[in-house]
């Protein structure tokens, strides 16, 4: 349904576009309907600006994003694009304009597609969709966002989305500002959503959450796709250097991180393996910069083993401000 | 015993009343203890931390103690404090990125604030300390906005640990972290206590994976309560609060999928603290809750280490 | 730091491209024969010198040559630093009776801004310390920085001048005196200064308390300001922080404030007859002395873009962001 | 969130007290001229007579009402002071919306613009316009101070908008295919409404002091009275040296008085509008 083909995110920063940054770059996948992909990456990685794109929020540079064949940026009808593919973003109490009542934004959607629909017939669609993310519309309609908790108003979004009948969902770190006891029931609920029938593009930087729900796994590194596949693949059999040590770095509820291989090893261990990407085939590399090592699983190349864990190390505290763009 | 906190209550002042943030909380934390301190929003975590420092001007004392190596905290008086902080009790803030005067050199900052606290030169064990988090000496000569986050992240962690605090206490410092960044602040933090650089720490979090690496014991809070205080491996694995209980099982770990186990979240919101119901205040959302719930339970040990306040916790 | 100021730099290029572009314009813009007008309210009696002016105004306006030829023109003797001949004082070339005002104005000005914000950021921090002080002083400096300059001139000049009669309330120095460097002219020359910068200062120094004192607040609300409280640092210390970044938006504020106060100066110039660019204006206004009043237009933009220019360099030397040159903001 | 709002207004004493002066004036200038039998400019008294039962304010050199010259002269500054104001906050919201929405080229352009309006010195430039032109209504005075005041309402509103622009509401908005003038007109403005409100409360001020100094040098309006004129008048007539203090003192506490209200309003404004600084 979606496709990505060698898209590309340039920035230009200062003044008159002096400098430029490159925040993706050729970057390839595919969402199929009724399918979760998880993109994962760290701050930094491009995911967000990659879930961006998809919604048509920020140009795409290089390649093409497309939707069932046709580039989306060809669909002259923004409504008619957004009434297929929707989004819902990390900061539930930022997507509320505070100074009006929560329900505005389902409002909006009657205003700019069911101008025509009666009072009475919207309210009840706007239950409905309510009732299908599990609120109960009489608690939340008609409140101001400061008065709905973080959860609540995560699933009015994912209720917008829905009034739409759309195909495809970006969740863009959806959950990452709700509290434990809430989070998973949000995440159940895209599960649902898929159950459905729609595509959803799941943005993380939570290994634990993209495994939880998706079937299949993007990670991301730098604006590349280090490696992608089923996700129980991925997880199970990382191929890149990065994701091993991504997965060694996931805090566990039930093993201490000095349960495993002491840091050193791990990641020496992981510098010892032979590069996935050169290791494979010539005719195993189907895609640009990456190999298919198993049925679906395509790993890129390493990049000189050490240099790849080494980079990580360092990485490890410089950078972790929170991704903005 | 490092802290003692005693039946502390401290109400934040808004316009509808007082939020009653810290409702009556009795726990104490040992020497050389690492007691991770975890809640959802609202939990009072956050209140507890800055109670233990420093007020802010919406928060009022509203009862309780807490006495630090046998000594009582002025925590109320903000005079009074001044002596207790940064010697013997210390904070590493969520906002470290932006803890630093933006117009000062670094080494010049910190050497005003030892100079203002009467220490008298300290810049060969700064030095010596950054070394240690893996900088060099020369970050004293620049100004913040010449370092990177993870970098003014690390001054600040060294600096807040200058005066080998009796208790530091690490606000929400993961939070903002990728997993990679998550797992060094962490080691650092453990490694604080290892080198007897502090005596104790109260990591604030809401990540109770994350503080389940590095702490010994876990206290968990509930609107403003105490829930239960166990060692981390007994809280994880054995956990006696039904709050507890269904948090730690709604965490989704890295190999647990949806098609294989579904998990559930807890339904419910919590109660507002502008006016508490009486009683245990997860009753409403507890699966166990039955007449005796009314009341308030006693924060109790149940084991050795391990207290929790629930009636039908035994 | 080099983008900075090139920044700078472009932006007072094009101001000044402006001004010029505007004062030739408008003259052209003006209903009727700009020369004729001028030239009827010239109070010069001979007929011969009148033909004289009007040779010379037709040939300065140039109005039989092309328009882009005209302003090329009008360039070229700016250059030259040539502004015409001033009518009022036929024939003094207007660059001579500016420059003979602009020692007086800069005599204002200078010492009237530089104490004004000196003392008016020191006075704000210390009145943001204290709630009574906070209270008491506010009202006073709103009413300060409301206060129309000449107003509050005239009100000195009634008060001090006229009824006290401690000061004299025209002009620069003593009419019976001539300019010298003896103590009695100095010393006149202080008594006549006086009250104009006192009323400038008044109302400037209003102001700057009352930006510092919000300043002040804000930043006493910034993490790092918490961050140092939390260790335990002392008042004194977080307060000296907060004052020298406080600062910072107060050397913005300075350039952001540089027009309204040279239009203070200029009105407080006209209350007291103070042989300024303000008394100029107004002569030239009541002459109709198109030419001197142009160029006192050009002299003061240029003046104030120099002002603003230094002023980034100050701003520079304060604000360390700016020099390491990832804070380029600006 | 409304009534939190109210409920701070009326206990803010700043507030209360500005609006209640800033009312009297109004009150007095609208209403005020209507209950005095003659015009300004009117000869109706003795000349030079000190203020009394009759001419509260007293009398001009020639004779003519001072209290009536302050009803109309407040008249005009309001309307100098609202036309002005509004002018100036027009432009800077159009400008400062736009530059902080879009970005990019625009943004550097509107920003150029903006700066070096911003550096012209307003008065000076307004100066040589009415000098020229011979601008002698009010309403042209007021269109020419607007034109000239807006710079630093448009940059303040830039900043504004930028930081609203990166919210994730107005992306939603987006998603819903709302179009941008409709964005920045429901989204954008609405949230900041306070702000605008402040901005203007400032401009509407400074067209007052403006106006007033433009009078005083002799560029007012030629139809009407108004406080500035009054100083001019004042001052060309030597009230000053003849001790006549009821003839300059009026007018210029009457700015003042307006424009000291209106920021001390402000602040008030401020303080409820601004969690952070209001007094607990």
């Amino acid at each position: 349904m979606l496709k990505l083909d060698g898209v590309s995110k340039v920035y230009r920063v200062g003044a008159f576009g002096g400098r430029a940054l490159t925040a993706v770059s050729g970057v390839g996948f595919e969402v199929g309907e009724g399918e979760v992909v998880s993109l994962i990456g760290e701050s930094g990685s491009g995911k967000s600006t990659i879930g961006r794109m998809v919604l048509r929020l920020t140009r795409v540079s290089g390649g093409t994003i497309t939707l069932d064949g046709k580039d989306i940026s060809s669909i002259r009808d923004r409504k008619e694009y957004y009434r297929q593919v929707q989004g819902v973003f990390q900061d539930p109490f930022s997507c509320f304009n505070p100074v009006f009542r929560a329900d505005r934004v389902f409002a909006m959607i009657k205003e700019q597609y069911f101008p025509g629909a009666g009072a009475r017939e919207w309210r009840k669609r706007v239950e409905d969709a309510l009732e299908s993310v599990r609120l109960d519309p009489g608690n939340v309609l008609g409140k101001y966002p400061h008065q709905l908790s973080g959860g609540q108003l995560q699933r009015m979004l994912i209720a917008r989305a829905v009034l739409l009948d759309i195909r495809l969902l970006v969740a863009d770190e959806i959950i990452s500002m709700l509290d434990a006891s809430t989070r998973i029931d949000v995440l159940n609920l895209l599960a649902d959503l898929r159950a459905r029938g729609l595509g959803i593009l799941f943005v993380t930087h939570d290994l634990s959450l993209g495994n939880y729900v998706s079937d299949r796994t993007v990670v991301l590194r730098d604006g590349k796709i280090a490696e992608m596949g089923p996700t129980p693949l991925v997880f199970g059999d990382p191929r890149h250097p990065y994701t091993r040590s991504l997965l060694a770095a996931v805090p566990r509820l039930h093993t201490k991180w000095t349960d495993l291989p002491a840091d050193g090893t791990a990641a020496d261990a992981a510098e010892d393996l032979p590069c996935a990407y050169h290791e494979a085939a010539q005719e195993s590399r189907t895609r640009p910069g990456l190999a298919e090592v198993a049925d679906g699983h395509f790993v890129a190349c390493s990049g000189g083993g050490k240099a790849a864990g080494a980079a990580l190390a360092k990485k490890t505290l410089a950078k972790n401000t929170k991704e903005t763009a | 015993m490092a802290l003692k906190v005693t039946d502390l209550r401290v109400y934040y002042r808004t316009l509808r009343g007082e939020v009653k943030a810290l409702d009556g909380v009795t726990f104490s934390v040992a020497d050389g203890e690492i007691m991770g301190l975890a809640g959802e929003s609202g939990s009072g975590k956050s209140t507890l931390a800055k109670s233990l420092i420093r007020l802010d001007g919406r928060m009022r004392h509203a009862g309780g103690t807490v006495e630090l190596d046998g000594r009582e905290l002025p925590i109320a008086d903000d005079r009074a404090m001044d002596e207790f902080r940064f010697r013997e009790v210390s904070l590493i803030p969520q906002y470290s990125m932006s803890a630093l005067n933006p117009t000062r050199k670094i080494g010049k900052m910190v050497g005003e604030l030892l100079a203002a606290r009467g220490v008298p030169d300290g810049t060969a064990e700064l030095e010596r300390r950054l070394e240690l988090v893996g900088l060099s000496k020369d970050v004293l000569g620049r100004y913040p906005i010449e370092l990177s986050g993870g970098m003014k992240q690390r001054v600040v962690m060294v600096v807040s640990t200058l005066l080998d605090p009796s208790l530091l206490i690490a606000d929400e410092v993961t939070s903002a972290l990728d997993v990679s960044s998550q797992k060094a602040v962490a080691t650092t933090l453990l490694g604080f206590r290892d080198h007897g650089l502090v005596t104790s720490m109260m990591v604030v979090t809401h990540d109770i994976s994350l503080v389940y690496q590095i702490a010994d014991t876990i206290l968990v809070m509930y609107a403003g309560r105490l829930a239960e205080k166990a060692p981390a491996e007994v809280l994880v694995t054995a956990p006696r609060h039904p709050y507890t209980r269904q948090l730690v099982a709604a965490l989704p770990e890295v190999g647990v999928r949806y098609e294989d186990r579904r998990l559930t979240g807890i339904p419910g919101n919590p109660p507002s603290l502008l006016d508490p119901p009486g009683g245990c205040r997860f009753r409403d959302r507890c699966p166990l809750a039955f007449e005796q719930c009314a009341e308030q339970p006693p924060f109790a040990e149940v084991a050795p280490g391990h207290l929790v306040a629930c009636w039908k916790a035994e | 730091m080099r983008r900075y100021f090139g920044r700078k730099l472009l932006v007072y290029g094009l101001t000044f491209f402006v001004a010029v572009t505007v004062n030739w314009m408008i003259p052209r813009f003006m209903p009727g024969d700009p020369v004729q007008s001028m030239l009827s309210r010239a109070n010069v009696a001979q007929p011969a010198a009148v033909e004289a002016m009007r040779v010379h105004y037709t040939a300065m306006f140039g109005f039989d040559l092309p328009l882009w030829r005209q302003y090329l023109n009008f360039w070229g003797s700016l250059l030259r630093g040539d502004l015409g001949i001033s009518i009022w004082l036929f024939p003094t070339p207007v660059t001579d009776v500016i420059v003979r005002a602009v020692p007086y104005t800069l005599g204002l000005l200078i010492p009237s801004i530089l104490l004004s914000w000196v003392a008016g950021n020191r006075f704000g921090a210390f009145a943001a310390r204290r709630k009574w002080l906070d209270n008491t002083v506010l009202p006073l400096g709103y009413v300060l920085t409301a206060t129309p300059y000449m107003w509050l001139a005239i009100l000195l000049a009634w008060a001090l001048g006229i009824i006290a009669g401690i000061f004299p309330v025209a002009g620069a120095y003593g009419f019976d005196l001539q300019p010298s460097w003896s103590w009695e002219f100095v010393g006149s020359l202080a008594q006549h200064w006086f009250l104009p910068f006192a009323s400038l200062f008044l109302v400037a120094f209003g102001g700057w308390a009352i930006g510092m004192r919000n300043m002040i607040i804000y930043e006493l609300e910034a993490d790092y300001v918490n961050y140092l409280r939390a260790l335990g640092a002392p008042t004194r210390l977080v307060r000296r922080y907060a004052f020298r970044n406080a600062i910072l938006p107060q050397v913005t504020g300075l350039a952001l404030q540089l027009g309204v106060l040279v239009a203070g100066a200029l009105v407080t110039e006209i209350v007291f007859s103070y042989p300024g660019l303000g008394h100029l204006i107004l002569q030239a206004i009541q002459n109709q002395d198109f030419f001197l009043l142009q160029g006192t237009f050009l002299f003061i933009v240029i003046g104030v873009l120099i002002a603003n220019f230094v002023i980034d360099i100050a701003y520079v030397l304060v604000d360390p962001r700016t020099r390491t040159g990832m804070g380029e903001a600006a | 969130m409304r009534s939190e709002a109210l409920h701070f207004a009326l206990r803010n004493r700043k507030l209360v007290v500005g609006t209640v002066v800033i009312t009297v004036f109004l009150v007095a200038g609208v209403v005020g001229p209507m209950t005095i039998g003659h015009k300004p400019a009117d000869y109706v008294g003795p000349a030079m007579a000190p203020p009394s039962g009759e001419f509260w304010f007293g009398t001009t050199t020639f004779g003519q009402d001072v209290f009536a010259q302050f009803l109309y002269g407040l008249r005009s500054t309001f309307l100098v002071g609202v036309l002005g104001g509004v002018l100036a906050s027009v432009v800077g919201m159009v400008v400062g919306f736009v530059a902080g929405y879009r970005g990019g080229w625009v943004d550097e352009l509107l920003t150029m613009v903006t700066n070096i309006v911003l550096v012209l010195p307003a008065l000076v430039v307004l100066l040589i316009v009415n000098a020229y032109l011979g601008v002698r209504s009010v309403g042209v005075q007021a269109l020419f101070i607007g034109l000239t005041s807006w710079p630093w309402a448009a940059r303040a509103i830039r900043a504004q908008t930028f930081s609203l622009r990166s919210r994730d509401f107005v992306d939603l908005a987006r998603l819903s295919g709302v179009r941008t003038p409709k964005i920045i007109l429901r989204e954008i403005a609405p949230n900041m409404s306070s702000y605008l409100f402040l901005t203007f409360i400032l401009l509407f001020g400074s067209a007052i002091l403006i106006a007033a100094s433009l009078d005083f040098i002799g560029l007012g309006p030629t139809d009407s009275v108004s406080l500035g004129l009054m100083l001019n008048n004042a001052a060309r007539w030597s009230a000053l040296q003849l001790g006549m203090w009821w003839w300059f003192v009026p007018p210029g506490a009457g700015i003042t008085a307006i424009v000291g209200a209106l920021y001390v309003m402000n602040v008030g404004l401020d303080e409820v509008f601004n969690p952070k600084l209001r007094e607990m």
